[in-house]
């Protein structure tokens, strides 16, 4: 490719960060501007078109992170190409309309910014090659739906339908990550390229069902597959420029793309057929019935965008060359005019401020561009001859047909395009036809930006359905190609002869008009069954983000509970429960021997101290628990000076004086308090503490029996006076051989003398006072001995008197 | 706590304690003592100070602020043991030298020692920004 | 080389004593805290440098041999962690000059944030394990202080957990290194390592490193020791809680990785399967806090907790694989997602203090209208959110990605499906964030302040520097991964460890 | 001895734990100090007890008698009551002023502002 295929998907991303400045100094009209990126984009992938048609394959690689296997490695054949030139093509449009339709709107510069980061995006996940590329994108297309879908992001609902399309594309996109990841590991490679050409060898893999089924939950959430289906319509919250780009013509074909690229390696197995049909049949089905249900133009368009994807997902399904081929008519067509609807009815709501089909009729003469564009895209829609709805639902019928189960699946089929059929009716000729009605905005021709797209799209439609040969047929034969991985040729034609098909093309239409004719019946047969949508999937995801919350909640309530004794407890018995079930089961428990050389003075002291614990457990007054802790203190000092420990022991005498002075001080003034706890809750803790006790015990006797090495303090004994200048080891120790950890200890020291002079100095936010105030009487007085009042200044500005 | 008795005494402990700290602070290094139990012998000298006279008074009788204390000791001790990079050693290596005094015999001086001088600063100065405050509320 | 191993605890330690020999002179002591922090980055990036060129380097303090002083490692794994400690450092003492109010700068807010440095930095540092004590007593009272600084009612009851938690954690930390040293006569790890992979019967000392995982799991926050962690993290000024979501788990992360890569590794099927059930519980209790949240900063600190999971997921994974490369993958997985985490996660915290500064709360039912209001703090938001929900192309995808490839590769499926959905509920809280903070309309009654130019500068710019590393580590993954694999190879390979501290053996 | 003393480390411990879980604020830091006193004499008892001879070099030797203390552990020790005395010191001090804001030695009054 003339331009590098990174490159044009960069371009998009820069163009992104610019939009906004550039909106800003062109008023008004950075629309057309910003289209030129998309535009010359689609031009260069047409120009290579033909060379693609006739069977190459551009690729190019570059390394990114090659440590986890992500490579900026794309490539472009039929498949990539068709949609490429989807995502520019309408891309282009919708930014030149999205200019009109959000004119003067302060963040429309945003809206262009994230219009164009999604095509980005977009582009690369159809063009990438490398499948965790592919994933990066992907997950780039759902960020940008969310910013999008969101933007009018001060009104609940469209911050709710944001996070809901969010929550269900990027789970999943989870689902797809592992998938692909199982898929990479599975065929060796993570490049689409390789993966491709090893059908035989991944379907016999193990991790072949896996690594599909997780691959099919990523595509179908993307693509609104039932269950996953009911992120879409509520995603019409976005304003229409974004539902006619994202939500129909190309965002949810990425997962139909993904089932289409991937079908050579993954197709053609059993558990593919099932799923994907059955799961593309229902959705095709289930979102032709509520798209009649609606009375929202939108709604209508994104339920009937839910059936189309269906419908694609069925005849991917289906695999084989007919299937294929209608599948990427089916796409081509669809994206052409369910665009041009979806941008119809945003012209509508723009310019008489009401979507409601109910309350829009007679506008051909007001709107009569408009009125055209729409009245071409719904008879395409409907699959009415010459359009090129027309060609791609013959295909269609043709596939259904040949395939297994073939009643059936047509009967679905047709049944579902005759509901579509009256779809199209009411969207694109109801509100045009019939005695005009009075709007809430006086109904006016758009201006061209809110006009130009659905032109453009709708004679797209007519004109590729008219001349099909003009390059439509190579190109996809090279999708179709790029799908089945052999070579095929698709050649369209609007005339097959007395087919079949074409009987049921016929029918669908009939059934089509009487459907339209009897819509009011329809909805009222719906309105009866709509109790039904509170057991269907958007009640399961309310259900489940409630119970989210409330599992959220209650398990905070009981972990996070507030009581740090509750929290003590867990930890202890955690500790005990892991350390002590360890050492019963892996390790060896070691029976205290050691009783030799016990003096009776030893005895004396350890009972002495023994009965100085149990009063500080027990004392009822403050200060005699503080007196029993002393003589806890001096007497484990006096087990130092027993055991030829005289520096630690004179240590201790002199702390144990220090921490008596200030427990006095501290607690001198403060008034008695009852105990608290209950008996049984003492009974508790004291089982609790008595195994943290057994547990410390039991270590303390391995630690003095098992030795498995002489000690390194041999070291010292040796080097003490030669080498340190010094006889009293300890000191030596403290200063010299280990001086660091000496260093480290004054450093605490330091930090706690500052931390209990900034607690008893320092009360931000209690009194009322000035801060200048305080700090003149610190800068002035220079002593700490005041105590400061000090208010809370949440500026340091202006306080300098 | 206004007891006349310890007033007096305390006044004849002070120096008599300040020196003690400052004997087992020397000796430290051969005999049981150090910078630890030397500068909490030397802290409670002023703590006990400050319950016969009140912490003004004994911020007074200190002359410094607690807080220099603590940095000052640990700019000694960390000094001393940056002392080692100039002679090209690794951090805290000690450098000895030694000092013939007359009547004494030979004196081993060492960067260990200052160091120890450091954490004799820094256990006074924390003890006392600890205390003070207290006895003041 | 000595050199470089000692600055990172001599610079802070340094400006501490400077700054408290300045206790009142503000100005020098703001302008001290910026120096000493970017000279402690610049002294990091420099032993990363030399770790990166000649490998593990050690230094024996007091030229005492080892294992009989002190000794001083760097691995790629401590090197990266200084530069961390390093950019965390700087970027708190930049927007600290904006953010924090005059009367705990002038009760030694300045010192003690470098006292917390020298300790981090020190944990990292040390192949000691009485000294790894140390140091965490040093981050730990240099925490306690900061924490409470200000003495605020919410700040106090915040400390009491805090306090009461984490000392518990050092006694049995203590305990376990004084029955480490009576059954092994050493403190020194890498002798430790040694001496203890000559021992037969593992079991006794797999006990007793029961006691280490649970000492260090407090410190690190995981399931079920967590609580004084979302009980505090939200109490202090916005640049403490910035520090301490960066660096303070972190260090007990790296502990444990430390520990169970070098010393307990003989009994890895049992440790190691403990490990990755922690880390699974961690991850899904910590993210379900979050989502249970209604204020920034307690949805951020809940986040933490769940984030640590993922970084001990890779240490689990690590030592249930029989594959090297797997082994080394799953290791680098946790390095890079450490080095993610402490950079977006501190970020975070920061744009929580500014979004606090505009809206006047934290509580996200009092703020709203930021996307509105300021367009820069919005994108300033959005990327390291999306990167803490692992949103490609950001940081947080690639770390994610790797241990999700590590835990396939070693065939832990439950977990790395744990590990996936828990991604899933963190870009539900994030986006609660967003929709609440920044969607929403600002509720009627709500101050609106603007931020003066210093304010600004001060506060935007250190958000801005991380935000810009969050998207340079995503974008320029390869390298910083790269560094993450080298640590992670020098993680499994004990000998070239060992080799360094001892020398060579006789 | 050591068997008697690892007994008495256990109950150490045991006491302590017992009082850091009563529902006062004044217990649970006798809790902590009382845990503080059994891990030092854990130490002192793990790295092997030596009776009388401590760990200073006669004057007329250069080097320690083998049946001298062991230095490291009491180094260690010494280290570990410096630095349980500076974190006493401010945990002290903390709840004492949590009690001046509160007004309740109980801690279950702090449970507010944990979620």
């Amino acid at each position: 490719m003339a331009v590098g295929m990174l490159t044009a998907i960069l371009s998009g991303f820069v163009l992104a960060i610019l939009a906004p400045g550039l909106n800003r100094m062109v008023r008004g009209g950075a629309g057309w501007l910003l289209a030129l990126l998309p535009l010359g984009l689609a031009i260069s992938f047409a120009s290579h078109a033909p060379l693609i048609a006739s069977g190459n394959v551009f690729s190019e690689s570059n390394p990114w992170v090659p440590a986890l296997g992500v490579d900026l490695s794309f490539r472009l054949d039929g498949l990539s190409m068709l949609l490429s030139l989807l995502i520019t093509g309408v891309g282009a449009l919708i930014l030149v309309y999205a200019g009109g339709y959000l004119a003067g709107h302060p963040q429309l510069g945003r809206l262009y910014a994230f219009l164009l980061m999604f095509m980005g995006s977009m582009l690369g996940l159809v063009l990438a090659d490398n499948i965790l590329l592919l994933f990066v994108f992907w997950e780039l297309t759902s960020i940008s739906s969310y910013l999008l879908i969101g933007f009018d992001h001060e009104r609940a609902a469209a911050r709710s339908a944001a996070l809901q399309a969010l929550l269900v594309t990027a789970g999943g996109g989870l689902a797809l990550m592992a998938g692909l990841l199982l898929l990479g590991q599975a065929g060796g490679s993570l490049e689409l390229s390789t993966l491709l050409l090893q059908a035989d060898y991944l379907h016999s893999h193990p991790l072949y069902l896996p690594s599909l089924v997780l691959i099919l939950i990523g595509a179908f959430t993307k693509s609104a597959q039932f269950p996953f289906h009911f992120w879409l319509p509520s995603a019409m919250e976005a304003p229409t420029p974004v539902s006619a780009y994202l939500h129909s013509a190309t965002m949810v074909k990425a997962g139909i793309y993904l089932l289409a690229r991937l079908s050579p390696a993954l197709g053609g197995t059993d558990a593919w057929f099932l799923s994907v049909t059955t799961v593309g049949g229902v959705t095709m089905l289930l979102g032709a019935w509520l798209a009649l249900t609606q009375s929202d133009l939108k709604r209508i368009l994104a339920y009937s965008t839910v059936s189309a994807l269906g419908t694609l997902t069925l005849l991917l399904g289906l695999g084989g060359t007919l299937a294929v081929q209608a599948a990427m008519a089916f796409l081509v067509g669809h994206a052409l005019y369910k665009g041009a609807l979806f941008l119809v009815a945003g012209t509508l709501d723009h310019q008489t401020g009401s979507r409601d089909v109910d309350r829009l009729s007679g506008l051909f003469r007001a709107m009569p561009i408009t009125a055209l564009a729409a009245g071409i895209a719904a008879l395409s829609m409907a699959g009415i001859a010459p359009l090129f709805g027309f060609l791609s639902k013959e295909l269609s019928y043709e596939a259904a047909l040949r395939a297994p189960a073939a009643a059936w699946i047509t009967a679905a089929a047709v049944t579902a395009n005759i509901l579509l059929a009256a779809a199209a009716f009411i969207v694109g000729i109801r509100p045009f036809v019939g005695k005009a009605v009075p709007t809430p905005k006086p109904a006016r021709e758009a201006p061209p930006s809110l006009w130009l797209g659905s032109v453009v799209l709708a004679s797209l439609g007519a004109v590729m359905g008219l001349w099909p040969a003009l390059g439509t047929d190579g190109l996809l034969s090279a999708a179709g190609t790029a799908v089945l991985g052999e070579t095929v040729s698709i050649h369209l034609s609007l005339w097959h002869g007395l087919t079949l098909a074409l009987a049921l093309s016929a029918v669908t239409l009939i059934g089509g008009v009487i459907v339209y004719v009897s819509r009011g019946l329809l909805r009222r047969l719906a309105s009866r069954w709509e109790s039904l949508g509170q057991f269907g999937p958007a009640r399961w995801y309310e259900l489940v983000l409630l119970g989210l919350n409330g599992l959220a909640g209650g398990q905070t309530r009981l972990l996070q509970s507030g009581y740090l004794r509750y929290y003590l407890m867990i930890v202890l018995v955690a500790t005990v429960g892991l350390a002590g079930a360890t050492l019963a089961t892996r390790g060896h428990l070691v029976k205290p021997t050691d009783w030799s050389g016990l003096h009776f003075y030893d005895v004396g002291l350890v009972v002495l101290i023994l009965m100085a614990t149990m009063g500080t457990v027990l004392a009822r007054t403050r200060l005699a628990a503080i007196a029993a802790l002393g003589v806890v203190g001096y007497s484990v000092a006096l087990v130092f000076v027993l055991f030829g420990a005289p520096d630690v022991a004179m240590t201790q005498f002199l702390i144990e004086t220090l921490t008596v002075i200030l427990f006095v001080l501290v607690f001198y003034h403060l008034p008695e308090t009852p105990a608290l706890s209950s008996s049984l809750a003492r009974g508790r803790d004291a089982v609790i503490a008595a195994t943290v006790g057994v547990l410390m015990t039991a270590f303390v006797l391995i630690a003095t029996v098992v030795q498995y090495q002489p000690p390194i303090s041999e070291y010292f004994a040796e080097h003490g006076l030669p080498d340190a200048h010094g006889r009293n080891l300890v000191n030596v120790i403290l200063v010299d051989f280990r001086g660091l950890d000496t260093l480290g200890e004054i450093t605490v020291l330091a930090a706690a003398g500052i931390g209990v002079y900034a607690l008893l100095k320092l009360r931000v936010g209690k009194q009322r006072g000035t801060a200048s105030a305080a700090r003149r009487s610190e800068l002035a007085g220079g002593v700490d001995d005041a105590s400061l009042p000090i208010a809370n200044p949440m500026r340091k500005e202006g306080d300098v008197p | 706590m206004n007891s006349l008795i310890l007033k007096v005494a305390t006044r004849f402990m002070l120096p008599l304690l300040l020196l003690f700290s400052i004997f087992l602070l020397l000796r430290g290094h051969n005999q049981p003592g150090g910078g630890f139990s030397g500068g909490l012998v030397g802290a409670s000298a002023f703590v006990l100070y400050s319950f016969a006279f009140g912490a003004p008074e004994t911020r007074q009788a200190l002359g410094v602020d607690p807080r220099g204390l603590i940095g000052a000791g640990l700019l000694v001790a960390l000094g001393s043991g940056l002392l080692a990079f100039f002679v090209g050693q690794p951090f805290m290596t000690g450098v000895w030298g030694q000092l013939d005094v007359p009547g004494l015999g030979e004196l081993h001086l060492g960067t260990p020692l200052v160091f120890d001088a450091g954490v004799y600063l820094v256990v006074i100065g924390v003890t006392l920004s600890i205390i003070l405050p207290l006895v003041e509320e | 080389m000595n050199l470089l191993l000692v600055l990172p605890l001599v610079i802070p330690l340094l400006t501490a004593t400077f700054s408290l020999l300045a206790w009142r002179r503000l100005a020098i002591q703001r302008k001290l805290a910026v120096v000493g922090t970017a000279a402690l980055l610049g002294g990091g990036v420099a032993l990363l440098t030399l770790v990166w060129t000649r490998g593990i380097v050690a230094t024996q303090l007091g030229a005492w041999p080892a294992p009989f002083g002190i000794t001083l490692v760097a691995d790629m794994f401590s090197a990266i962690m200084v530069v961390l400690a390093g950019v965390i450092g700087l970027a708190v003492a930049v927007y600290s000059l904006a953010s924090m109010d005059e009367p705990r700068e002038s009760f030694g807010y300045y010192p003690l944030l470098q006292i917390l440095l020298m300790g981090v930095c020190g944990a990292f540092l040390t192949g000691d394990f009485f000294n790894l004590y140390v140091w965490f007593e040093v981050m730990l009272m240099a925490s306690f202080v900061l924490l409470a600084l200000g003495g605020e009612p919410d700040q106090l009851r915040g400390a009491i957990k805090y306090v009461t938690l984490n000392l518990l954690a050092s006694a049995l930390f203590l305990a376990a290194v004084g029955i480490l040293y009576g059954v092994t006569g050493t403190l020194n790890m890498a002798d430790l390592a040694r001496k203890l992979s000559a021992v037969a019967e593992p079991g006794t000392m797999t006990a007793l490193a029961m006691l280490f995982l649970m000492a260090f799991g407090i410190k690190a926050a995981v399931f079920p020791l967590f609580f004084w962690l979302p009980a505090s993290y939200h109490t202090p000024p916005v640049a403490v809680s910035a520090v301490f979501a960066g660096l303070l788990t972190k260090v007990g992360v790296y502990a444990l990785i430390r520990v169970f890569t070098l010393i307990f590794v003989a009994d890895a099927g049992y440790t190691h399967t403990l490990i990755l059930v922690i880390a699974g519980l961690t991850m899904v209790t910590g993210v379900l806090g979050a989502a249970a949240q209604h204020e920034f900063r307690r949805i951020l600190s809940f986040h933490i907790i769940s984030q640590i999971g993922y970084m001990i997921l890779g240490l689990g994974l690590a030592g249930l694989t029989d594959s090297p490369a797997i082994s080394t993958l799953a290791l680098a997985g946790s390095v890079f997602y450490i080095m993610h985490h402490i950079i977006v996660k501190t970020n975070l915290f920061l744009v929580s203090g500014v979004a606090q500064r505009l809206g006047g709360s934290f509580e996200l039912k009092e703020l709203g209208g930021l996307y509105r209001a300021d367009p820069g703090l919005t994108v300033l938001f959005l990327i390291p959110a999306l990167s803490l929900a692992g949103m490609p192309p950001l940081s947080g995808f690639f770390a994610k990605l790797s241990l999700v490839q590590a835990g396939l590769g070693a065939e832990q499926y439950v977990i790395v499906a744990v590990a996936l959905v828990v991604g899933l509920l963190t870009l539900f809280s994030m986006t609660k964030i967003w929709a609440e903070a920044f969607w929403k309309a600002a509720p009627a009654d709500s101050p609106r302040q603007t931020l003066s130019a210093a304010e600004k500068r001060n506060l935007l710019l250190p958000i801005g520097m991380l935000a810009a590393m969050t998207v340079t580590i995503g974008l320029a993954a390869e390298p910083v991964f790269a560094l993450a694999t080298r640590a992670a190879e020098q993680l499994t390979d004990r000998d070239a460890y060992i080799r360094t501290v001892l020398g060579e053996p006789q | 001895m050591a068997t008697l003393l690892a007994i008495l480390i256990g109950v150490l411990y045991a006491a302590g734990v017992y009082l850091m879980l009563r529902r006062s604020l004044f217990k649970l830091i006798l809790g902590l100090v009382l845990l503080a006193h059994g891990a030092n004499l854990l130490i002192f008892t793990a790295g092997g007890l030596t009776r009388a001879q401590p760990p200073i070099i006669p004057p007329d030797a250069t080097a320690l008698p083998v049946s001298s203390a062991d230095p490291l552990t009491q180094a260690l020790i010494l280290t570990a009551i410096v630095i349980g005395f500076s974190v006493l010191a401010f945990a002290l001090v903390l709840f004492h002023r949590v009690y001046q804001t509160s007004g309740s030695d109980d801690p279950d009054e702090l449970k507010v502002g944990d979620r």
